[in-house]
């Protein structure tokens, strides 16, 4: 649907953006179809939205595994390489072995769960996308793609559903 | 959503103290009203804001990096170490400020996981003192090290040394510990920071702009976006309790592991940790006090029912710390050895004993006395004094724990006492540097998180229940 | 990962810090390679070139101990004792191991110096060896022999030999030796005293070993006395030589020394009363004995010396029974008991004691010392009144020309004799000490010696050696500057000279001269060794350092208990309330204070390092107000010092001591700097019938100055004294 | 240089000998010869290129001796006595304290010489190790300390010259121990008893120190180590010493 036009309704409250929401629904239009931007994490199901789906903590326990293992290397690996006897203790000691890993391990739970945010936000990104400043003032933005046929109707329905504004949208640089 | 709350007009809200509900800031304003709130405290100064700035900075550079470059090539010959105190000052400041550290995690993770609301608008300022106070601690590693320029030997990586570091030690335990902490604690830090450099971003032009620009990587607050922060938000709240918790036992364990007299007590992990948390809280009450009476606007953020809040719980850890300590007293006190009492009697009359009478003043008596009073929690700058005593106290604790202690060796021919030479600068200058850093930092980023502050405003509601109205919590994430 | 490369090579990458483990180690001078290593192996297992060894004879006193030093690449590292050498056996102590500090002491005398006059600073090397050799030619032969005057230390012998034989052709006086250690020994009445005892005024040697109890009247054997290597090892015999009984030492001594610390029991006696006691507990032994006191002991009175030397009844019963139930009992006399008034009563009272016990030359008792090889009997070095008399001389003008030879005059011979005023009146004063000491300043020309390894020579020994041996020096490394053996420079002005002078000192150079003087021993009986002609022998003399007999010589001392004795009060200079007890440092001894590691080396009983302190009483420094580190004034008829206080606890609250060594004004950085003072500026010119002064017979004052000075000691004041001691 | 190498496998198929409880290498010290003469530690000082450090540091505690002596006082005038002297210095301990405290290894054992070894260009100048040694006998350079010229003549070339900012402590001299294993390889033999002599008990005019292999029954430092007056300094601690010390000062005429 290229020739499809981007509107972007706004609006200042919750009740009003998912009565919106609703509307853009019965119009046939599908959730792919429709972006929320709000200035606060808002559960979707609020708004009637699929739930998102994210694989952060997937990212950060595969880091998590990684530290671990590197922190077991670290101190049970290394004396292989250099067995050097320190205070008659054995070459390979239990316990610093779970302080040293347990560190490790979380570290690269934290760092991979980090990372993970960048990989699965496509941080950094800077091209030109669908925004509008008011977001950050706590408005809840709905980007919708609809047929040129749909705007009147759409428009008028979401302005009655309580939509500040009702306008086509072109994607803009930050 | 909040509209009832709205009946509540926040004008009064500074009178009313009786209201139980203030921290939860159930005066909402516009989110924009907020925003340009947090931008103008973030971007006002005047000539006394710079004046400081340039003090500060020229003691950085004096008292911190001229001193340590006279250190790094005389040797520490010229700091006040010496045998048996071969751990002086710096290292005390490594503990001191590690405990500075504590603060923030405990406020921003712990408070979050346990859903505590009066957390919300002062996370930030606690999370910047946990990543400067780190930048001190790392710092201060290095002044005390005989060889700084060597320290990279510590670092676990193949070379041409042909030798790895020695885990068996607890200094590599600690040097891996401050690491992850630093490192977690700082994406911590900023991770809630992106949706405010965002706000930041759509407010302001030049130079800001491209900053917060670049620093927001382009976040818009899509569901998407929120979703993935928020999940990790939550990760980090759990993941980094225990990594803080772990952090703190393990610079007690560089002194418990020691075979030493007053060094190996099994209560030095928990005993730490509090210690850590004691004066972290204290060091948050006085920057909140700071930072109120001279940002703008900050009188709607901080209420004084936070300062009560903390005001609380430092009374509280003011106790446990009590408690640990006389644990750590009486073991030794009743069942130790020669040289344990010998110690004991040392630190109650030997020449450092004022030392000691006015830790235990600072730490307990003085927060005892005010902090039960609630009138008094809710002055601000009383709770600043008892910050600023506590915080002494809890240096002095450090440094009896250190070179006073250790003084008392198992081979008396060696006693001496240790007098700071080359720390007294040093140790200034790092203070110095710490303001530095954080009053650069609230004019560069948001120190409030607008975002959160609205998150929990828009969670709580005032709902009519008889005769009166009580709060009702609505689940937002 | 072990690459050679260059020298350069390795600079650069030490630059960048990639550290080579082993060139901080392994390398000498001479390595031309380093090799680069892990970390992982460590350098201390590394191994470098062979060393060459050498032994020679110590000069830091004149005991004679033999050295072996260790040479690598011409540069002495290590000094050992030689193992051969009867006087030590392959010990030494802490003033042998660090003559390499006088060797390669940063404050030597480069070379000859012409000075721009008499207490000119500037040692910078102007002459020339010809010049100087010309100087002393001039010397000898335009002034009269009366006028001209040597002054030598008490090594080395070959030295005071050649200078002995010079004097006799030149027909000058014969030189003078002296030392501060002979002046704290107070060897003349140590002489006297055996003469009129035993017959001889030769030294004694004092069987300790052997010995199951020994009174010892401040004779600090453990630290400076005589032969103190010789002596440890006689002690340690004593102690533990025979598995079946552990010797028992008393020590008689106003302070407790280091020898009293190791003693079994400690006398605090007031000082010069040792007399008195010996004879009181002579006379009660004797009586105990043979029913009646001996007509030697027959004027003692018990009552009064337990008054005047403050030792109780008691005290005195309990040791006479210890010295009579003794198979073998011992008394020595030390430079504390002799250095008085009375001193020379005192030596006969105690060396009598030894007669009492019967065992003169028997297992653990008295013996004269064997005669040196050489034949000549024991040179003794000069007593106060002697040097009284040079100076008298100097001072009127009647000594043209004064030689100084190893020995610091100026400081070594106490203030109240007035040697630095007299030097100023004598007209040509020639030092040749390779240091830039107080002498060398008040000097007008400085022809510098080698220090002792790196010279030849020969030294007697005094005692602590049964054999009659000559202990052996040889240079073990070339001179480390400009320097010229002072022998040398005599035998070549000599030569200058011509003559009858030359004629009857025929030897060419140093070597020579002592090569003929070995001559007599090539064939001598009984040697370590024997050789035909000079050279061979002269190798192994060389080689071991020496030449001894292998049989003991020790002589029997004959004594008899007829004659009456009598022990007269001592006499103490001044009104002070406090007895004067000074002491030389252990460490130091006489001239160790331009050493930096014996500065750095604690006493042995304070710990304290690099300056002087007095030993004050506790309870007498809190009665005067005085607390440790606090500086004050001590006055004597002579003249007065400021030193730091030590709460000494094991001193007479009655008696101060302070320790001879340090207090400087020249003698290089570490003896300057090393902050301190010279108690015998308190000395005053008072002498003992045998001519030695009396320096431990003064009353001193101590007035506080409010000033305060901390002394550096080893030892923690925290943990030792406590900290009721406000810690400094 | 080669044999660094030999070493460094003989080091690696080495299994620990730190925890048997005699060790290699040992050291009896008898206080009652000990006259507390200061010998050993001038010896020290020259075999070991120590740095003398000048009055100002002395007066403030930073002695640089790897062996000093030590004494106390007992009672008060007249009745005062002195303890017996007692030279302290690194007691080779088998579990030594210092060792597992540095992070760079260091103070390690020698598995070869069952000697606590500190390496000095490896150390990065936490002083943990001194901090965790009981006897206090770790010195650590606080400065370079100036060695006018030509002093630096005498420094002995088989023993590091250390920097600013590095611990050092008494090595049993393991540069001459060295010296004489090769010697006695060379020879194909054992290193026979006596052949190897710190530069302490070298110079002790007392004997007071013997030195040897505590390992083999034979030499006389072991059966010296038998000595009913034997005992170690802090034992308590379970540090293993390999320095056994007799004390002195027992009755007249009885054998100690």
């Amino acid at each position: 649907m290229s020739e499809n036009l981007t509107l972007l309704a706004l609006f200042s409250d919750v009740e009003p953006a998912s009565r919106g929401i609703e509307t853009l629904h019965e119009l046939g239009l599908e959730d792919k179809d429709i972006n929320v931007l709000s200035g606060i994490p808002l559960k979707n199901t609020i708004l009637g939205r699929p739930a998102a789906k994210t694989n952060v903590p997937r990212i950060g326990m595969l880091g998590a595994l990684l530290g671990l293992g590197l922190g077991l290397f670290f101190i049970q690996g290394i004396p292989l390489i250099y067995p050097l006897y320190v205070g008659g203790q054995s070459l390979f000691p239990i316990p610093p072995t779970l302080i040293i890993s347990f560190e490790m391990a979380m570290l690269g739970l934290m760092g991979f769960s980090f990372i993970g945010v960048f990989i699965e936000s496509r941080f950094p990104s800077f091209e030109p996308e669908n925004y509008v400043p008011e977001v950050s003032d706590g408005k809840i933005a709905v980007f919708f793609s609809c047929p040129p046929d749909l705007q009147n109707k759409a428009t008028g329905l979401l302005s009655t559903a309580g939509a500040e504004v009702v306008k086509p949208v072109e994607a803009q640089q930050l | 959503m909040a509209v009832t709350a709205k009946a509540l007009p926040h004008a009064h809200a500074q009178e009313e103290h009786e209201d139980p509900r203030e921290h939860l800031m159930l005066d909402p304003r516009p989110r924009g009203e907020m925003n340009a709130m947090a931008m103008e405290a973030m971007l006002s100064t005047n000539w006394k804001f710079w004046l400081v700035i340039v003090i500060l900075a020229a003691t950085v550079a004096y008292c911190l990096f001229y001193e340590w470059g006279v250190l790094i090539f005389e040797g520490q010959g010229v700091a006040g170490v010496t045998r048996p105190d071969y751990w002086g000052v710096f290292l005390v400041d490594v503990v001191f400020w590690i405990g500075i550290s504590h603060a923030g995690t405990f406020i921003s993770a712990l408070l979050r996981v346990l859903k505590v609301e009066a957390r919300r608008p002062f996370t930030r300022a606690a999370e910047l003192m946990t990543t400067f106070g780190l930048v001190q601690a790392g710092i201060s590693v290095f002044l005390h090290l005989g060889r700084v320029w060597l320290t990279y030997w510590m670092i676990p990586l193949p070379n041409q040394r042909g030798l790895w570091p020695d885990f068996h030690s607890p200094l590599m335990w600690d040097f891996m510990a401050i690491t992850t902490y630093l490192l977690c604690s700082t994406m911590y830090l900023y991770m809630p920071l992106i949706p405010d450099l965002a706000m930041a971003r759509d407010r302001s032009t030049g130079w800001r702009k491209l900053l917060y620009r670049v620093m927001a990587l382009g976040f818009r607050g899509n569901e998407f976006q929120w979703k993935h922060l928020t999940t990790a938000m939550n990760i980090f709240a759990f993941a980094i309790i225990p990594v803080m918790f772990s952090v703190h036992t393990i610079v007690s364990w560089d002194f418990a592991m020691a075979s030493r007299p007053g060094w190996s007590s099994t209560v030095f992990g928990p005993y730490f940790v509090i210690g850590a948390l004691h004066s972290g809280i204290a060091a948050v009450l006085l920057v909140l006090f700071l930072i109120r009476s001279t940002m703008k606007h900050m009188d709607y953020f901080l209420r004084l029912e936070h300062f009560d809040f903390l005001g609380k719980l430092s009374l509280v850890i003011s106790m446990i710390w009590a408690y640990f300590y006389f644990n750590d007293y009486i073991v030794p006190w009743y069942g130790g050895g020669t040289i344990e009492k010998t110690l004991l009697d040392f630190l109650a009359r030997g020449p450092a004993s004022p030392l000691w009478y006015a830790m235990l003043f600072c730490n307990i008596v003085v927060p005892w006395a005010i902090l039960w009073n609630k009138n008094w929690r809710r002055k601000p700058w009383l709770l600043a004094l008892v910050g600023i005593a506590v915080n002494i106290g809890m240096y002095l604790e450090r440094y009896i724990i250190i070179p006073v202690t250790v003084t008392i060796t198992r081979d008396p021919f060696t006693w001496r006492l240790y007098h700071p030479a080359i720390e007294i600068p040093i140790t200034i200058g790092m203070f110095a540097l710490f303001l530095l850093l954080y009053m650069l930092a609230s004019r560069i980023i948001p120190l409030i998180p607008v975002w959160e502050v609205e998150e929990g405003q828009a969670a709580h509601s005032l709902r009519k229940l008889g005769k009166t109205e009580v709060v009702s919590l609505s689940e937002l994430e | 990962m072990s690459e050679k490369i260059s020298r350069r090579d390795f600079l650069k990458i030490a630059g960048t810090g990639a550290a080579a483990a082993t060139v901080l180690t392994g390398c000498g001078p001479a390595s031309r390679y380093v090799t680069r290593e892990p970390y992982a192996k460590m350098p201390e297992y590394t191994m470098n070139g062979q060393s060459t060894y050498y032994a020679t004879t110590c000069r830091e006193c004149a005991a004679g101990c033999g050295l072996v030093v260790r040479t690598m690449q011409g540069r002495a590292l290590k000094t050992e004792g030689n193992k051969y050498n009867p006087v030590n056996l392959g010990k030494t102590c802490a003033r042998g191991q660090a003559t390499l500090d006088g060797l390669y002491n940063p404050d030597r005398v480069t070379g000859p110096v012409k000075k721009s006059g008499k207490g000119s600073q500037d040692f910078t090397a102007n002459a020339t060896w010809d010049a100087a050799v010309q100087v002393v030619t001039d010397a000898l032969t335009k002034n009269k022999p009366a006028e001209v005057a040597f002054l030598l230390g008490l090594a080395p012998d070959h030295l005071f030999d050649l200078v002995s034989d010079l004097c006799t052709a030149l027909g000058a006086p014969a030189p003078l030796r002296y030392g501060a250690l002979s002046l704290f020994e107070a060897r003349a009445t140590l002489g006297e005293a055996a003469r009129a005892v035993f017959g001889k005024p030769d030294l004694l040697f004092f069987d300790l070993a052997g010995a199951d109890v020994t009174f010892s009247f401040g004779a600090n054997f453990l630290e400076t006395w005589i032969s103190p290597v010789a002596y440890t090892r006689g002690f340690a015999n004593m102690r533990r030589g025979n598995p079946n009984k552990r010797g028992y030492l008393v020590q008689f001594e106003p302070r407790m020394s280091q020898t009293a610390a190791k003693a079994d029991e400690w006398i605090p006696i007031v000082p010069g009363t040792e007399g008195m006691v010996a004879a009181a507990l002579g006379s009660l032994i004797s009586e105990a004995k043979f029913g009646v006191a001996s007509a030697a002991f027959s004027n003692a009175n018990v009552a009064k010396a337990s008054q005047l030397s403050g030792v109780p009844l008691a005290t005195f019963d309990h040791l006479a029974k210890l010295f009579l139930g003794a198979a073998h009992a011992l008394a020595i006399p030390g430079g504390a008991a002799l250095g008085q008034t009375n001193g020379l009563e005192n030596g006969k009272a105690i060396l009598t004691l030894n007669a009492l016990a019967g065992n003169l030359g028997q297992p653990g008792g008295v013996f004269f010392t064997p005669a040196s090889p050489l034949g000549d009997e024991y040179h003794r070095p000069a007593n106060a009144k002697e040097l009284g008399d040079l100076i008298g001389q100097m001072k009127s003008g009647s000594i043209k020309v004064l030689f100084i030879h190893g020995v610091n005059p100026v400081f070594e011979i106490p203030q109240a004799l007035g040697f630095a005023p007299a030097l100023s009146k004598v007209p040509t004063v020639i030092s040749f000490s390779s240091f830039q000491d107080e002498t060398a300043v008040l000097s007008d020309y400085v022809f510098p010696d080698h220090t002792g390894l790196e010279s030849f020579g020969y030294q007697r020994v005094p005692t602590g050696s049964g054999q009659s041996m000559l202990s052996g020096a040889q240079p073990v490394v070339a001179p480390v500057f400009d320097t010229k053996a002072t022998a040398d420079v005599l035998l070549a002005a000599v030569a200058k000279a011509g003559g009858s002078l030359a004629s009857t000192l025929p030897s060419k150079h140093e070597v020579e001269y002592i090569q003929n003087k070995l001559g007599s021993l090539l064939t001598a009986k009984d040697g370590f060794y024997a050789a035909s002609e000079i050279e061979s022998f002269w190798v192994q003399f060389q080689q071991f350092g020496g030449w001894w007999k292998n049989t003991p010589e020790l002589g029997t001392p004959t004594a008899s208990l007829d004659t009456p004795l009598t022990v007269s009060q001592p006499e103490y200079a001044g009104d002070g309330d406090f007895y004067l007890f000074p002491f030389v440092s252990p460490v130091l001894g006489e001239a160790g204070a331009n050493k930096p590691w014996l500065q750095e080396i604690p006493d042995p009983t304070t710990t304290v390092t690099w300056s002087t302190w007095v030993e004050i009483n506790p309870k007498t420094a809190d009665a005067l107000g005085l607390d440790n580190d606090d500086v004050v004034l001590i006055t004597s008829p002579a003249g007065s010092v400021e030193v730091s206080v030590y709460k000494y606890p094991a001193i007479r609250p009655d008696t101060i001591a302070i320790p001879f060594g340090r207090g400087h004004t020249a003698y290089g950085r570490y003896a300057v700097q090393g902050q301190g003072v010279n108690p015998a500026d308190l000395f005053n010119s008072q002498v003992n019938p045998a001519g030695d002064l009396a320096f431990g017979a003064m009353k001193v004052t101590i007035t506080k100055t409010g000033k305060q000075r901390q002394l550096a000691r080893l030892e923690g004041i925290l943990g030792v004294y406590g900290y009721a001691t406000p810690a400094k | 240089m080669s044999h660094a190498h030999e070493h460094a496998h003989e080091h690696q198929d080495a299994t620990p000998k730190a925890l048997s409880a005699t060790g290699k290498w040992g050291m009896v010290i008898d206080q009652d010869l000990c006259t507390g003469c200061q010998a050993c530690v001038a010896a020290c000082a020259m075999e070991n290129n120590l740095s003398f450090i000048g009055e100002d540091d002395v007066a403030y505690g930073r002695s640089m001796q790897w062996i000093r002596i030590e004494r106390y006082w007992q009672g008060e005038y007249p009745k005062v006595s002195m303890t017996d002297y007692q030279p302290m210095m690194c007691q080779q301990c088998g579990n030594a304290p210092c060792e597992p405290v540095c992070p760079v290894y260091a103070s390690v054992h020698s598995a070869s010489e069952d000697l606590n070894v500190q390496v000095y260009n490896r150390c990065i100048g936490t002083r943990y190790c001194a901090n965790n040694c009981p006897y206090q006998v770790r010195e650590f350079n606080w400065r370079d300390w100036p060695l006018p010229e030509p002093m630096s003549n005498r420094l002995n070339p088989d023993v590091t010259v250390r920097q600013r900012g590095v611990m050092e402590k008494c090595t049993f001299c393991i540069q001459r121990i060295h010296t004489g294993e090769n010697t006695a390889a060379a020879a194909n033999r054992d290193v026979l008893d006596g052949e190897v002599v710190p530069a302490c008990a070298q110079a002790c005019p007392a004997n007071a120190i013997t030195f040897g292999r505590i390992d083999d029954p034979t030499t006389q430092v072991a059966q010296l180590a038998q000595d009913s007056r034997g005992y170690h300094q802090l034992e308590e601690m379970n540090t293993l010493p390999r320095v056994t010390y007799l004390k002195g000062g027992s009755k007249h005429g009885s054998n100690g």
